[in-house]
């Protein structure tokens, strides 16, 4: 599954994540067969690219994120070695690339409680997703400040 | 015997109702509850809190891969966030799990004093430690070589101030005393002296065993560097107490025990531990009471420090009031209000303290005797032992005249 | 897939019912739990007792002057009395309450092994330990330049004789062993290993972490010197640990923690120590989870362990018939299942042991992933995790077939 | 309250000690009231007799038991700084003194559970009581084996 970046309008990129969702229901099973589904489409980073530098801890999984700007928007890849953590990895990108960095700084993560995403990946990934989101937050924060 | 009248409308709630310990009968009387001091008892919510982990989402906690287990680590940690805010401390890391008042000063002397303190170095304690900050110390002194001071107490109990600011000097390293009395019931003056001991750059354990239930926390205000309780003594469960550490301290500390949830990464020959919290909180922790606690917690919110010590300040002066007046009662340390908590320790005339004990037991009250855990200040008294009344918010101005009557009868029988 | 028949007439027992959670549904399916290595459910007996000690005699214990301390007193120490019976030890002194088995450990290791151990004195463990019996060694031999030497594994997982033969010299003071392995399942065979430790002088400690719900525990046939174990692995409450140990070796340690309780006499100056088992109990211990835990004993003996060696004996042949038949699982550790109990370890190829063990719970079914606590064995089998099914007497063939056939989809589904 | 050694045999004594006990019923405050009575009655020991040698290890409140042997029956008294203890210490006294020491030693105390005394006195004190059956047990036991 190829991201949809033609639309670039976060809000709705937010809406086509929230539809998927709610269209599995109380389906937890099929929600994180859905995130599989996304974690195997997500091409994988070169052995390079899964450096150390590139490496988000405080995962219970490997996580690794490249990014780079083009033309001030910021282009954003990643990979793990667990793939529902690389279908969460996935879901931000799907939001998040393409976009430029201030958005992304500024974007509110409070949606998330309502596609019942926390309950199927549990506390702990929760919480290793709080960090996938801070990274990206930290990495659109250092491009903007660069600009400004 | 009157009590008070129903001008004071807050004593209007029941809050008895709802701990079912206090529905039953001892020898066919009513439950009086008096021994608040070494144990409260617990609200139908904390009792249901408990059941409800167990019925419900009973699992090991950490590196969860299943939902029970993941919402059992998810409640854990909201106890520990409500405990941050319940108690002002700055972050979460701060909060360490342990088995109770008594594990956490073991913690820190066995690791922050054992690593800070070197032989010579003075730790200050006073006449009115609980033994739990006493032998802890003790033990150090003896393995280190560090030195161990008392703070004595004027003839009403109340710390000696004056000795304070002598004792307190520049090889003082650690001072580490109770908030409020076990026995006498007495609020030491902690915000002075935290100050005075900063100033002399020592470190300050605060034993807040006693005072968690009974008035408002502040970590940060006061600037205490560690405070620890336990949950038993907070209408929450038994097996559990909190140590509350300035991060700065907790992350010289080296860990207390080691095993799982403790570590990073290991292998046979060496370990990488895990940052705090979790760094000090070695193997399973008692996770039904944490979970449960949190109840507890609530039910201490929902009626409020300012009731709660509106309640017991007036049972308290209820009871002295009325205990005073009989001449065979010898009561212990001040009676001055404003210096206390509803914590009365007495003695009756030509009685040893074990006999008025059953003798009020017989009657359903249940008291506290002999050494309470302060053989010091026993000592100091020399006496015995003594008799304890200690309350709780659950306390009735009922309670406190039964009990007098009680004890009345009992002099009257038996007293010289 | 069949399930075995009914000539197996021992199976007919639904020991389930008695144990609330399972009757809970997560995410709509039926919850089946196989994390039983890291905590046992609670049967409902368990959990009223709690609820029993709160609601009728919650009281701190100790120095009773009250009927509730009274009635809560001989309760913990009629807990003491059938552990003891239980485990077959010499005596109620010899059975030291704790928070857990990592407390317990790290108690003999900062006791007993920190007075009678000297620098260059060596120490035995295994490559199949829990990190529980791992760390507080290695803080030991930080602390004390004592030596950690570690037994190896062969290829089966189990334990390699002949390199502990060789381990085994006069400069080995202490063997820390596990008995059953926690990831593997395997059965240490300590009876020979203590007979060997002993002929050289060590002392022996086994963690029993894993075994005591599983099997008959007689510490004074195996004439062991510790054994250890927690009470939440064995259907009983979490917090609470046994410490059984020698009462000869529990005589010459020191205290671990200083506090209430575990004191004679106390003076500013010094203190006077209780005798066993109360000088190791220091504070108020995790009373309702002790009194709880008589229940647990008695669920446990009403079965029999002949009965549950039984029933979990015949899941485990079941269980590992159906996995071996899959060509994607690889299985860790031995499968003769006359070495080893009802816990296996395995991996899908190809596919992340923690995506297996979120698809399994998204299907109702409890296992742990990741390092289980025993990383210097998951290195040894050079993965960075295992899945892992650990059984419990409650445990059916229906959850066996339903866990190997949610197994088999998610390889369909998702492996290589 | 004087003792009846009138009533030379312990089962006698005994059954006198049920009877009173059995009398108060369910009362536990009676039943603690007749220990006190008890204590009370009992003549205290003199300053001397108070050493460290009588006393009585293993009980909460201190406890002296003095003995000596006539004529082939062993005469003994006692005293408690506690009127409840001391009560106990007089029930002893009650059904012991002025007895052979082989009846001592042979007596089996499992008749006082059923006199709810353990109840009243709790499970510490019970324990304390349970020092001062064994020690006039061993002052018993001594002096049957100096005679034989
Ligand atoms: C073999 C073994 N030892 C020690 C432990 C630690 O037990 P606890 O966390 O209850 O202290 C465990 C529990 O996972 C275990 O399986
Ligand atoms: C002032 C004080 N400190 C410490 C303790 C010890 O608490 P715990 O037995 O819960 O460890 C107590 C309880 O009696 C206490 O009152």
């Amino acid at each position: 599954m190829a991201h949809d970046i033609a639309l670039t309008d976060i809000l709705q990129r937010r809406q086509k994540i929230m539809d998927a969702f709610q269209f599995l229901g109380e389906d937890q099973q099929a929600k994180l067969e859905y995130l599989m589904d996304l974690g195997e489409a997500l091409p994988s980073l070169t052995a390079a690219q899964r450096s150390e530098e590139n490496k988000i801890s405080g995962c219970m999984s490997k996580v690794w994120l490249v990014h780079r700007e083009e033309k001030g928007v910021l282009i954003l890849a990643g990979d793990s070695n667990t793939v529902i953590t690389k279908g969460l990895l996935s879901l931000l990108i799907q939001l998040y690339t393409h976009q430029k960095p201030k958005i992304i700084i500024d974007h509110d993560f409070s949606w998330l409680q309502t596609i019942g995403l926390y309950q199927i990946i549990g506390a702990q990934r929760a919480n290793g997703f709080a960090h996938m989101i801070n990274r990206c937050k930290m990495v659109a924060l250092r491009y903007y400040k660069q600009k400004v | 015997m009157p009590t008070p009248s129903s001008q004071d409308s807050f004593l209007d709630t029941n809050l008895a109702a709802a701990f079912p310990i206090l529905q039953q009968k001892i020898y066919q009387k009513s439950l009086i509850y008096l021994d608040n001091a070494a144990t409260t008892q617990k609200p139908i919510q904390v009792i249901q809190a408990l059941q409800q982990y167990y019925e419900q989402y009973n699992a090991n906690i950490h590196r969860a891969a299943h939902t029970l287990s993941s919402i059992a680590t998810r409640n854990v940690e909201d106890t520990r966030a409500m405990i941050q805010q319940w108690i002002n401390a700055a972050t979460t890391e701060e909060i360490i799990f342990t088995q109770g008042t008594t594990a956490a000063i073991n913690l820190v002397a066995q690791t922050y004093a054992k690593q800070q303190l070197n032989a010579g170095d003075e730790i200050l304690i006073s006449l009115l430690e609980h033994h739990a900050n006493i032998v802890p110390w003790q033990m150090l002194a003896q393995e280190k070589g560090v030195v161990l001071k008392v703070i004595p107490v004027k003839t009403d109990g109340t710390l000696d101030m004056d000795a304070f600011d002598q004792l307190l000097t520049a090889k003082t390293k650690m001072v580490a005393l109770v908030h409020i009395s076990s026995t006498l019931g007495i609020i030491n003056p902690i915000e002075q002296i935290i100050q005075k001991a900063h100033a002399r750059h020592a470190v300050v354990l605060i034993d807040g065993a006693q005072s968690i239930a009974h008035m408002p926390i502040d970590v940060q205000q006061w600037d205490v560097d560690f405070f620890v309780f336990s949950a038993h003594k907070a209408y929450g469960p038994t097996g559990l107490g909190i140590l509350y550490g300035k991060k700065q301290y907790l992350e010289m500390m080296p860990p207390y025990q080691g095993g799982g949830g403790m570590v990073a990464h290991v292998t046979t020959h060496q370990s990488k531990y895990q940052p705090l919290p979790y760094k000090l909180e070695a193997g399973t922790p008692p996770i039904a009471s944490i979970c449960a606690f949190q109840e507890a917690i609530r039910f201490i919110q929902t009626i409020g420090y300012t009731k709660i010590q509106k309640i017991e300040h007036a049972l308290l002066v209820y009871a002295q009031e009325l205990l005073q007046k009989i001449p065979a009662i010898t009561l212990y340390g001040t009676t001055d209000v404003k210096k206390k908590i509803g914590i009365i320790a007495l003695n009756v005339q030509g009685m040893h303290h074990l006999d008025v004990g059953l003798l009020l037991d017989a009657r359903g009250i249940a008291v506290r005797t002999g050494l309470l855990c302060t053989q010091p200040l026993i000592d100091y008294w020399q006496v015995d032992g003594m008799v304890r009344i200690s309350l709780a918010v659950y306390n009735t101005f009922q309670d406190i005249a039964i009990t007098v009557q009680a004890l009345k009868n009992i002099i009257q029988k038996h007293g010289t």
